[in-house]
């Protein structure tokens, strides 16, 4: 009864937290270019659908859209997967939320790339 | 051959030692305390490792046992042991007269000892009275109390010994022979109430061993003398400093941790379940314990405490009576069979207290089993938890 | 001030066997100067011996005696009473969160120690081990001869405070994240593999709860972050060793 | 003593957000938590959402009208309330961590809480009278 520490949880171990901190760091950084970006070149606010529409027409804004998207998926999965490690879950149970997570993040990218192009289709057509 | 089973009453350092002796020459060994593990004296012990220097003049016995213990405790324990050696300090022209004497007994007992001049004795602990006549180094040293019994325990747990703990002696059950046979207990956790057997009851409840006696009807003449130990926020000296002069109050100061822990006083008392603290005894550890080390008045005060030495009756009392310790087999004294009583002594001695008690029990069950405690290190305390 | 009492009602945490929880009122004449412990010990001596309650050195170096006053963890033996007493003269005491309770106040802690074992925190250590940030350092010379028992006295107090380990009972914890630091001093353990897990040193999410409730000068919290960086530096080092 | 050293703790979730007399550290970890349930919701629903803007203009300018309702303005302040200190208790959580900090933790805290009611503030202002 008393070897209950071979029983370590594998996962967030220095290579995810450091990846989520560094992140977290990127979000910070973004939200700012954002701002900047957001003032000078969508002048302000995206009231409209026309507003987003033409803001999505530079390449740069759906890069910067879609690498701002990712990390922030990523940087919330990661803070999930952390809340979740809270909740003492057996090794088991979380492998089956390892994968879920990454399902999530993986679909929510895609879609949300499919999102920014067919917008950005908007202004082309 | 079943093994024979000895209850051990009280797990203070008496207890803890005497259940490792006991368990490592193979019996069945079942320990029970009222109260958490050394939650009495042993816990409360000033936590001096003493070299037998305090004893030499007037207690030679203890002071030789004091030595021998000190140096097998440094081989067998170490992990709970701060072996920084202490110093004893003439701060006035009495002390150095008593020092005389002093010396003499340390030459007769075989404590080594160093001179050290003012100077020599500022450069090793600078916070020192400066105004120090002459000091003297010996082999003292700190260990802290409950991993001491801690360490003794898992030992003795490691050898199959039993510890249950809160869990007090209401009755114990004697026979129609006179024999005690076992005891009732109050198992304080769960509330309930139960009866243990035993071939062999030893009662190691120290400054209580009247008490626990006389519920077989015996008597043992153990006469309760607290004292006060105050601790101060600064841990100013590496050494064990005891002043160079009669026993006395607070004549002693040890550090431990970041705390100075300075000690004690001495009186008697009938009801040693609740000592209340004496402010009077207070304000004289921070003045004797000033007197040493002054810095002590420029911090707080951390604790305070109240520890309860089992002193042996002999007709002399307080610091006249013999710090040495007594192992009474009760078919002796009182006629009652399957029934020992280990008490007095001090902390310094646990275990060759424990050897002791433990030779008249095997001697009582006809068991032939040497002592080996003296060349068993003990393991890890934190495995106390582990078994 | 000497001669002051103050009558305070003591709100303790009662639990026998599986029976269920309670509180119980005891009223009693203190003084405000008196340690916390005291008044627990005369309530058992006194008026109830079925409280059940751990406690030995009475000074703060053995740490069995942390319980939580007022709902934060106090080393009752130097808490002085009328540090806690509440404006209606109450005190709450209750045993140490995220522990099994055993009985009353208190608490099995055996996780604790083996933990502690497990990442070889060593009892006793060199005086130069564990520096005084302030204060003054004892004696001079080859201070690294003086042998000090270590900081910790493994009270549990840091493990009932941490928000981590209410819900995660494997996480290593403050106390032994601290200790694996001490322990790290030694570069050969391993000791920096054990802790670079879920349940070592990242697990911690910064609430420093454990620094703020420690009575003995360890500031776990710290300590974690130290170690956090001692991981990482270990990590880009051993990169660069296997590359040649 | 009939116990089972390893037993574990009883677990409740809802511990973590139990204030007990917390200090200003478990605070900043309250609300970090808060925080990062809070914008993950948000995120997930955001996109969501978003979905309308595929639709073309009538389906994501109605939309846009519903949204100028001061409940969902206010979500919306929530939102980079929620952002603002989450973003910089995460700069005071990295500079603790990559730094000896830990012992002025409580005074990044106080400075953070600072910033984060005044950029709220303006943010206030600036959603509200938009």
């Amino acid at each position: 009864m008393n070897e209950t520490k071979s029983v370590r949880k594998p996962g967030e171990a220095s290579g995810l937290w450091l990846l989520k901190v560094l992140l977290g760091v990127l979000i910070i950084v973004l939200i700012l270019v954002h701002l900047v970006v957001n003032h000078y070149i969508g002048e302000g606010a995206l009231l409209t659908w026309e507003d987003v529409v033409e803001y999505y027409a530079n390449p740069l804004v759906v890069f910067m859209e879609i690498t701002f998207l990712i990390v922030v998926v990523a940087h919330s999965l990661i803070g999930t997967r952390s809340i979740i490690l809270d909740l003492n879950p057996a090794r088991g149970k979380m492998k089956i939320i390892d994968w879920l997570l990454i399902i999530l993040g993986s679909v929510s990218v895609i879609y949300g790339i499919w999102l920014a192009l067919t917008i950005a289709s908007f202004s082309s057509s | 051959m079943k093994k024979p089973h000895v209850i051990i009453i009280g797990a203070g350092f008496t207890g803890a030692a005497t259940a490792h002796d006991l368990a490592l020459r193979g019996l069945d060994v079942t320990v029970v305390e009222r109260g958490a593990l050394v939650s009495g004296t042993s816990g409360r012990t000033h936590g001096l490792l003493h070299c037998g220097g305090r004893y030499c003049v007037k207690d030679q016995e203890s002071a030789i046992e004091c030595i021998e213990e000190n140096l097998i405790l440094r081989k067998i324990v170490p992990q709970v042991i701060e072996p920084n050696g202490g110093l004893f300090v003439a701060l006035d022209e009495s002390d150095v007269e008593y020092s005389k004497g002093w010396l003499e007994g340390c030459e007769a007992c075989e404590i080594p000892y160093k001179p050290l001049t003012p100077q020599q004795t500022l450069e090793i602990e600078p916070y020192i009275n400066p105004d120090l006549k002459i000091a003297y180094e010996v082999p003292d040293g700190t260990f802290d109390p409950l991993r001491i019994a801690m360490a003794f325990a898992a030992t003795a747990k490691s050898n199959g010994a039993k510890f249950k703990l809160y869990t007090e002696v209401t009755e114990l059950v004697i026979d129609n022979s006179g024999r005690v046979t076992g005891l009732k207990v109050w198992d304080r956790v769960t509330d309930e109430r139960s009866e243990l057997y035993a071939d062999m009851v030893v009662n190691a409840t120290g400054a209580w061993a009247g008490m626990i006696a006389e519920m077989a009807g015996a008597n043992v003449p153990v006469i309760p003398t607290p004292g006060v130990m105050v601790a101060y926020d600064e841990r100013f000296v590496n050494r064990a400093i005891n002043r160079l002069c009669k026993p006395s109050d607070g004549d002693i100061v040890l550090p431990q941790r970041r705390m100075v822990v300075v000690g004690t006083t001495s009186f008697e008392v009938d009801d040693m379940d609740y000592i209340p603290v004496i402010e009077d005894q207070v304000e004289l550890m921070l003045d004797r314990g000033s007197a040493l080390i002054p810095g002590i008045r420029d911090v707080k005060e951390r604790g305070v405490y109240m520890a309860t030495r089992p002193l042996i009756g002999s007709g002399l009392t307080g610091r006249s009576a013999a710090r040495t310790f007594k192992c009474f087999d009760h078919k002796e004294s009182d006629g009652i069979d399957g029934f020992v009583t280990i008490t007095g002594g001090k902390a310094t001695t646990l275990r060759r207290m424990a050897e002791k008690t433990s030779d008249i029990v095997c001697q009582k069950l006809d068991i032939e089993m040497e002592c080996k405690t003296a060349e068993t290190p003990l393991i890890s305390y934190r495995q106390y938890h582990a078994l | 001030m000497s001669n002051q009492v103050w009558m305070v009602t003591f709100r303790i945490f009662r639990k026998k066997g599986n029976l269920k929880p309670y509180f119980e009122d005891f009223q009693m004449e203190v003084k405000p100067g008196e340690y916390l412990l005291e008044a627990v010990e005369r309530i058992w001596a006194f008026k109830d011996r079925s409280l059940t309650f751990a406690h030995a050195c009475h000074h703060s170096t053995c740490g069995a005696c942390g319980m939580r006053v007022n709902g934060k963890e106090k080393l009752t033996c130097i808490t002085l009473i009328k540090d806690v007493v509440d404006d209606d003269g109450t005190v709450k005491v209750e045993p140490l969160r995220n522990f099994p309770v055993v009985s009353d106040l208190v608490v099995d802690m055996g996780n604790l120690f083996l933990n502690l074992e497990s990442v070889g925190h060593h009892p006793v250590i060199s005086v130069v081990e564990e520096p005084y940030q302030d204060g003054i350092a004892a004696g001079k010379g080859s201070e690294a001869d003086y042998i000090r028992l270590s900081d910790c006295i493994e009270c549990g107090m840091c493990i009932s405070a941490c928000p981590v380990a209410t819900t995660t009972s494997t996480y290593l914890g403050p106390a032994a994240l601290a200790g694996a630091m001490q322990a790290s001093l030694n570069p050969d353990n391993g000791v920096l593999k054990l802790v670079d897990c879920a349940d070592g040193v990242w697990r911690c999410h910064s609430a420093y709860e454990c620094s703020e409730v420690c009575p003995s000068y360890v500031e776990p919290g710290r300590k974690i972050m130290q170690l956090r960086r001692k991981v990482m530096a270990e990590r880009i080092k051993s990169i660069f060793r296997s590359n040649n | 003593m009939s116990t089972d050293t390893n037993k574990p703790a009883p677990s409740h979730w809802w511990k973590w957000f139990d204030p007990r007399k917390s200090d200003v550290g478990n605070w900043a970890f309250i609300l970090n938590r808060i925080t990062a349930i809070g914008l993950t919701v948000y995120l997930f629903v955001h996109l969501v959402v978003l979905y309308q803007l595929s639709q073309g203009p009538e389906a994501y300018n109605s939309f846009l009208e519903l949204a100028k309702h001061p409940f969902i303005v206010l979500g919306e302040l929530l939102v980079v309330v929620a952002a603002i200190y989450h973003g910089l208790n995460g700069i005071r959580v990295g500079l603790t961590t990559f730094s000896d900090t830990s012992s002025v933790q409580k005074a990044i805290f106080y400075v953070i809480a600072l910033v984060a009611i005044v950029g709220s503030l303006i943010f206030a202002v600036r959603m509200f009278t938009a």
